[in-house]
């Protein structure tokens, strides 16, 4: 139960990513596949962020710090989350809206040209 | 005291030809033009071939390395005996059919004949570039240019059946040498660390005799060229080349080549002790046997000229790597004399049927009866290629023959004997009726409608010469077989 | 010297630039375009010349970014393996675009100026994806390669939408899955930087966690390179995308993912761990088999000749991932080799097939239809990459096989040894049938002495026959050259405890 | 940290996610999304990742949901249910949904706990960055300092993923200008049905707050949460406000599709070309501290700082124009006629 309770983040995000990952392989619709690809990549975020979490600590902006003339004050690593995974998901938080865009431009093409989002109609209509 | 080696000649006589290939191409408009630079570089090829031959015979070798492409491994050309002989035999009657070549493909005014030239020198250097390989590697990249560089001569004609015969060429002879020499060759390299060939054998002495078994037989399957039983069947369905082409590639260049690998293989990859130590000539035998009794059988039933030709050439090929499979010395010096003996004989049968296609248009035996008059040096000639191959006086493949079944009497395997002796009956059976049916027949003027005389002076000429050197060869055999002698002279 | 010292960076800063400055021009002038790119693309070539004789001369070349000390900051590694990978990719690029020149006005001549913005991005990711020494910036660099690569599959013929559509669905998973194992690391290890991690994994032999973070990383490196069973994407993306694109994608992209299996196996796991404690070489490679014999047969029963193409890059993609996990250096050197000469193969192919879109606009089998009189240069240029494909010496295509099928022999790995001898053999007949009909015609000639039907000679424009040409040339050089690249390079590279 | 909340929180996000793949309209599944995007947006708050809850709120509620209406509203909302047919399909995706989840889950055994300080990733990397932000930079927000200077090689490439993903959208839909030309004088004013004069007059007074507040989390980036990205996207999303109360022609009538790109590339050039600026300085590509020679009363450690705050503009800048591009061409399918 410990064991469980402990980690329960991470067991969150596979269940997370386990949707994602069977949205995009197995729904029909296109944009429920793109939907399905968000909460994929959403997924990562969350275990990337769960890792930079540390009990006791702050947000990672250090306290009174203007400039550097004032940094007599040594400042403690405990204090502080851990800002590596955040900047880390800030990069994979854009790079998942600019591969929703695409994603959905295609989407918009493919609907033009097929007029439907159904993978099996566009799939009888290439036939 | 010769003068110093050259180090390039063996490099130059394969590019002779390699050379000519865009000449030929370029001239392909003058006709005249495009027939010189052949013969020229025929020539320059032959020359420079027969300008070794002194040293050779003076009992060195040489050694060039060209090109080292993977480490302990390169492209490199070696001279001795036996690459002497077939490059001998193989750039002097290269001469020979570029003028016959001249006469059959203008009597018949074919199609595209400055491709068929331009692949005809090509396939020329390929199979000088096999005669002087120095080792396996070498040997492996020139024998596949040779099989790529036919197949535009074997379909030459395209139609379905040159179609069919090219498709069939090809799946054979590539997959063979893709399928089994190549995995053969790699394993032979990660056992022995090296493939350059040594007449005393390159695998180490812990080697399996199962693993040597196993490599034995790939590797005589794996050069299909040689038309070993049951990969043979290209060789039949090749025929509907032109038939210079025939000529050349199926009696000398493209057959020889598989049956030199073969040879090189036996001698120099494994080295005859090996073979006769560990028992392995018995296999060699067995399976060259087998393919020389079945195909001279097969070639029995044949109307078809040049399929008779064709079985009877699976047969010899088959001869030549029983006398090298013997792996006695006197058999192996017979096998590689065979080469030369058999490739003189044959390729003067081929003109034969050649030229009485061209006088005549036939291709079939039954519709060959009392030509012998019509055609008196044509048919005369062909009586003495048959002689050679044959195995009768007075022509070279006598000499061969006996010295193999020497051979087999010193490697104590009698059974051989008997192959050697029904298979000679067999090619008496199978070539002695057409010359006589040509020349003490009646002659059944149905069969030909309009005057028919003497095949084209291009066509006849060469024939002629091949017959005579087949005679001379049992007169003057010296050259060829101190050549054969010196390769396989044990240090 | 500072120029040659920054050589390193400006490999993959001048395609970023260039692309920029390129869309800037473009909307004022779209002639300015192709000029721009070529300059920005030679500029990367030499840089990356520059570099492999810097690598060659002096080892390993590291170059910290913002200045930064790894395992803080990200760090460029060149050593001798990525200088030949970046080679290949600043060469085939530059091929390719010289290539797209006039393909690209008559298939996209409106996205002109987007074709070479992304086209160039596309280069940018590409190389950076190579010289990265840093996990997590691999997969950005990933994603800037795979969006473009989306995009301009995208632009091609009416199939290419849906295409392109799995292929941003699936190379999504691999990326994430990528993304993830990298994860995993960090969580097991705090670090992202590839030599910190080699030097922190082996303490973590038992775990789990890093086992998982390995076939993490493996899954996803091998959906982008299309590994069978995740090869699904591929065919359609590559054959229905515009052929000025696949004449870039096809060569690079999976040969980049091999690049980075290669680096992700040797460069942060280690081949200890790989071989002997998971010992998944035994599971690998009888798949690297699987995938080669699935790719030949169904190159086999294609109709289009760059559908055809596209499983034999599947069956290509086996030899590699292959040769990588026979955990011997002989096999690893043939992967490596491999990569080099298939990308020059693959280029020249997919080259010959846009010359004859471009001239025949259609790609299926029976337009190869006397191509031989029809295009002298461009048929001879096939039939050499064909070479090279079935493994002919002296042409590429035969050395890397040497090298891979000897791996195989030392480690007994018959079936792998099959499988490539397999698909030698599918090629050989997949290409003389195309011989056939483009030498002789679809149907037979009756007839005994009939002259085929006149066609005039109707080759393609000099900037297509100038890049073939040189890159048949190539797989012929790279055949000879084989010894010295090998000792020079390859051999430098290869792991300790191989 | 409240693990209570927490859990509540991941529960109701797991829920969401649920929801959004089986509901039968699009548009619904697009709400649920953004909904699901805000629940994680509160997550990250509680977890203290300030930043990344700014940016998920900026760009995954906001920008992306918006561009799921959009994209929904051009196609259409039905979903066919076709779920006899596709058994094989939903196989595969159970296998390898499951399969996935199987390794993942052996893993977790040996992860450290939950937020455990000791953990590998606390103790190997981040301390430096904590300890050392402003003595090296003088930037006390952390995350900032990583993003644009430890780490700005990987921002940079992000910026050029979102450029190229603008680009993508434009080159997959755009259509010819004269078309556009031709289909926009027929259908003058579209949005007329929506008109409404409360949204608009709420709109337009919004606007420049919502500018201004994007500049200030622009240029605060350094002390506090924001930065480039966060910025940029709500400068963008004030535009897409525009279109979206009023119609496309007024915001393309602002700005232009010709402007709408260069400001991206611009962006993108702005952010490259200072670190191409340092290369030139004779510093390595991106090393701010050379800046110190060309910028006026500055010690290497401030021009690391100021350096970050040109990248950032430079980012603020393209993610802003390329948001409202992608914004234009999908709600328009590329036709720049009419938006929601």
């Amino acid at each position: 139960m410990e064991y469980i309770l402990a980690k329960y983040n991470y067991w969150i995000y596979i269940l997370l990513m386990m949707i994602g990952l069977y949205a995009m392989i197995a729904k029909n619709n296109l944009v429920k596949k793109v939907i399905g690809m968000s909460i994929f990549q959403t997924a990562i975020i969350v275990f990337y962020v769960s890792i930079g979490a540390k009990r006791g600590a702050s947000i990672p902006i250090i306290a009174h710090g203007h400039g550097h003339d004032v940094i007599a004050t040594a400042v403690s690593a405990a204090e502080y989350a851990n800002p590596l995974p955040h900047v880390l998901m800030l990069t994979a938080i854009v790079v998942s809206v600019g591969t929703l865009g695409v994603a959905l431009a295609v989407c918009l093409a493919i609907y033009r040209r097929y007029n439907s989002l159904e993978e099996d109609e566009i799939l009888e209509q290439l036939r | 005291m010769h003068p110093p080696f050259p180090t390039a000649t063996p490099l130059l006589a394969i590019c002779s030809s390699l050379v000519a290939v865009p000449l030929i191409a370029l001239s392909g408009k003058k006709p005249n033009l495009r027939e010189f630079w052949t013969l020229l570089a025929g020539a320059i090829k032959f020359c420079l071939v027969i300008s070794m031959a002194g040293w050779i015979l003076a009992g060195n070798t040489h050694t060039f390395e060209l090109w080292q492409f993977l480490p302990g491994l390169s492209i490199k050309l070696t001279v001795d005996g036996f690459g002497m002989l077939f490059a001998l035999v193989a750039s002097s009657l290269w001469i020979l059919t570029s003028v016959y070549s001249i006469g059959y493909m203008r009597g018949l005014n074919e199609h595209a004949q400055t491709r068929y030239f331009c692949f005809f020198a090509l396939s020329l250097s390929a199979t000088i570039g096999v005669a002087f390989s120095g080792n396996l590697l070498t040997l492996y990249l020139f024998y596949e240019l040779l099989s790529l560089s036919t197949y535009p001569l074997v379909t030459h004609h395209q139609d379905t059946e040159a179609r069919g015969g090219g498709r069939k060429y090809l799946a054979y002879l590539l997959s063979t040498s893709i399928g089994l020499a190549l995995p053969a060759m790699l394993v032979t390299y990660s056992l022995a660390g090296t493939l350059d060939f040594n007449v005393l054998g390159i695998f180490p002495e812990a080697t399996a005799k199962s693993t040597l078994l196993v490599l034995l037989v790939m590797f005589i399957y794996g050069f299909a060229k040689a038309g070993v039983m049951p990969f043979h069947s290209w060789l039949p369905g090749a025929m509907v080349a032109p038939t210079p082409v025939s000529a050349l590639l199926h009696a000398v260049a493209v057959v020889k080549v598989g049956v030199f690998s073969i040879g090189r293989i036996l001698t120099g990859i494994f080295g005859i002790n090996l073979l006769a130590a560990q028992n392995l000539n018995t296999v060699v035998c067995v399976i060259a046997g087998f393919t020389v009794i079945v195909s001279s059988l097969i070639a029995l039933s044949q109307d078809n000229l040049k399929r008779r030709l064709a079985f009877s050439t699976v047969g010899q090929l088959s001869y030549i790597i029983l006398g090298i499979g013997l792996a006695s010395i006197l058999g192996v010096q017979g096998g590689m004399l065979h080469i030369a003996m058999h490739a003189f004989g044959k390729i003067t049968l081929f003109f034969c049927a050649g030229a009485i296609f061209v006088a005549t248009g036939k291709k079939y035996i039954s519709e060959m009866v009392g030509i012998g008059r019509r055609m008196p040096y044509t048919m005369f000639a062909f009586f003495l290629g048959s002689l050679s191959v044959i195995g009768l006086p007075p022509a070279g493949g006598l000499i061969s023959k006996f010295l193999m079944v020497r051979g087999a009497l010193q490697a104590d395997l009698w059974w051989v004997l008997v192959i050697y002796l029904v298979s000679s009956f067999l090619n008496a059976a199978y070539f002695l009726p057409i010359v006589y049916k040509a020349f003490f027949c009646s002659e059944e003027e149905a069969l030909f409608e309009k005057k028919v005389d003497e095949a084209p002076m291009c066509c006849v000429l060469p024939l002629t010469i091949t017959a005579g050197i087949s005679i001379g060869l049992f007169f003057y055999p010296n050259l060829f077989y101190s050549l054969a002698q010196i390769a396989i002279a044990m240090p | 010297m500072i120029a040659s010292e920054q050589a390193v960076a400006l490999m993959v800063v001048l395609p970023l630039l260039s692309a920029l400055v390129i869309n800037m021009a473009g909307w004022f002038d779209r002639r300015l375009c192709f000029p721009i790119a070529l300059f920005a693309l030679l500029g990367s070539c030499c840089s990356a010349f520059i570099t492999v004789s810097r690598v060659i001369k002096s080892g390993v070349i590291h170059y910290r970014l913002g200045g930064w000390a790894p395992p803080m900051g990200i760090e460029y590694v060149v050593d001798h393996l990525n200088a030949l990978v970046l080679v290949i990719i600043f060469v085939v690029s530059l091929l390719a675009l010289l290539f797209s020149y006039k393909s690209i006005q008559v298939e996209l001549p409106e996205k002109i100026l987007q074709f070479y913005t992304l086209y160039l991005l596309l280069v940018a990711g590409l190389a950076g994806m190579t010289i990265t020494g840093d996990a997590f910036n691999l997969y950005v660099l990933m994603e800037i390669s795979a969006l473009t690569s989306y995009a301009l599959i995208a632009l091609g013929d009416k199939r290419a939408l849906v295409a392109s559509f799995n292929y941003i669905i699936l190379g999504t998973i691999g990326a994430s899955l990528y993304l993830l194992g990298v994860g995993h690391l960090y969580i097991m290890t705090g670090s992202l930087n590839m030599a910190d991690l080699q030097t922190i994994l082996p303490a973590l032999l038992d775990a789990r966690a890093i086992a998982v973070a390995f076939v993490l990383v493996m899954g996803g490196v091998w959906v982008k390179m299309a590994f069978f069973p995740m090869h699904g994407w591929l065919p359609n993306a590559y054959s229905y995308a515009p052929s000025s694109t696949s004449c870039l994608v096809a060569p690079l992209m999976t040969k980049v993912s091999v690049y980075i299996m290669i680096r992700m196996m040797f460069s942060v796991f280690n081949p200890n761990y790989i071989f002997v404690y998971l010992d998944w070489g035994r599971l690998v490679v009888p798949l690297a088999t699987v995938a080669i014999i699935f790719g030949s047969i169904s190159a086999l029963a294609q109709k289009d000749l760059r559908k055809m193409l596209t499983y034999i890059i599947v069956a290509e993609v086996g030899y590699m991932v292959g040769g990588a996990w026979l955990a011997n250096v002989t096999g690893l050197t043939g992967a490596i080799y491999h990569i080099l000469a298939d990308a020059m193969m693959t280029l020249c192919l997919f080259m010959v097939v846009g010359a004859i879109i471009y001239k025949l606009k259609d790609s299926s089998m029976d337009s190869m239809e006397f191509i031989f009189r029809r295009m002298p240069v461009t048929s001879v240029v096939f039939v050499i990459g064909a070479f090279a494909m079935i493994g002919i010496p002296p042409t590429c295509g035969f050395f890397s096989k040497w090298y891979l099928i000897s791996g195989a022999i030392e480690t007994s790995q018959w079936h792998y040894i099959f499988a490539l001898l397999f698909s030698s053999l599918v090629n050989a007949f997949v290409f003389f049938r195309l011989f056939e009909i483009g030498f002789f015609g679809k149907k037979p000639a009756d007839g005994h002495d009939h002259h085929a039907p006149e066609i005039a000679v109707s080759e393609a424009p000099v900037t297509m026959l100038v890049p073939m040409v040189l890159t048949a040339l190539s797989l012929i050089a790279i055949g000879i050259y084989t010894n010295e690249i090998v000792t020079v390079l390859i051999t430098k590279t290869l792991p300790v405890g191989l | 940290m409240i693990w209570q909340l927490d859990l509540l929180i991941l529960s109701l996000i797991v829920l969401c996610a649920l929801a959004t793949i089986s509901v039968k309209d699009l548009f619904s599944a697009a709400i649920i999304f953004g909904a699901y995007s805000f629940l994680m947006c509160l997550l990250w708050t509680e977890m203290g990742a300030v930043d990344v809850a700014f940016t998920e709120a900026s760009v995954g509620a906001g920008v992306s949901t918006v561009l799921f209406v959009a994209a929904v509203f051009r196609t259409t909302r039905k979903v066919k249910d076709r779920g006899v047919k596709r058994y094989w399909t939903k196989g595969v995706g159970l296998l390898a949904a499951t399969s996935v989840g199987g390794v993942l889950i052996a893993a977790v055994g040996d992860f450290p706990g939950f937020a455990d300080p000791l953990s590998p990733a606390s103790t190997h990397l981040s301390p430096y960055f904590i300890t050392n932000t402003l003595t090296d930079t003088a930037v006390p927000n952390i995350v900032t300092s990583v993003l644009a200077d430890y780490r700005g090689y990987d921002t940079m490439f992000e910026t050029a993923v979102i450029f190229a993903a603008g680009l993508a959208v434009i080159a997959i839909l755009r259509r010819s200008k004269t078309g556009v030309q031709h289909e926009s004088r027929e259908k003058v004013i579209l949005s007329e049905g929506y008109e409404d004069t409360i949204i608009r007059l709420v709109a337009r007074k919004m606007v420049p707050f919502m500018q201004l507040f994007a500049l200030y989390v622009l240029a605060h980036g350094h002390h506090s949460p924001g930065g480039g990205f966060q910025g940029g996207v709500i400068l963008g999303a004030s535009f897409i406000l525009i279109a979206i109360s009023y119609d496309m022609k007024m915001l393309l009538g602002r700005m232009s599709e010709k402007w709408n790109v260069l400001l991206g590339n611009i962006g993108v050039l702005v952010y490259a070309g200072i670190g191409f600026v340092c290369l030139l300085l004779g510093a390595n590509f991106l090393d701010y501290s050379i800046l110190h020679r060309i910028l006026p009363a500055t010690d290497e450690i401030m021009a690391r700082s100021h350096g970050m705050l040109g990248i950032e503009t430079g980012v603020a800048i393209a993610v802003s124009a390329i948001v409202v591009s992608l914004y234009v061409n999908i709600a328009s399918q590329g036709k720049h006629d009419k938006g929601l």
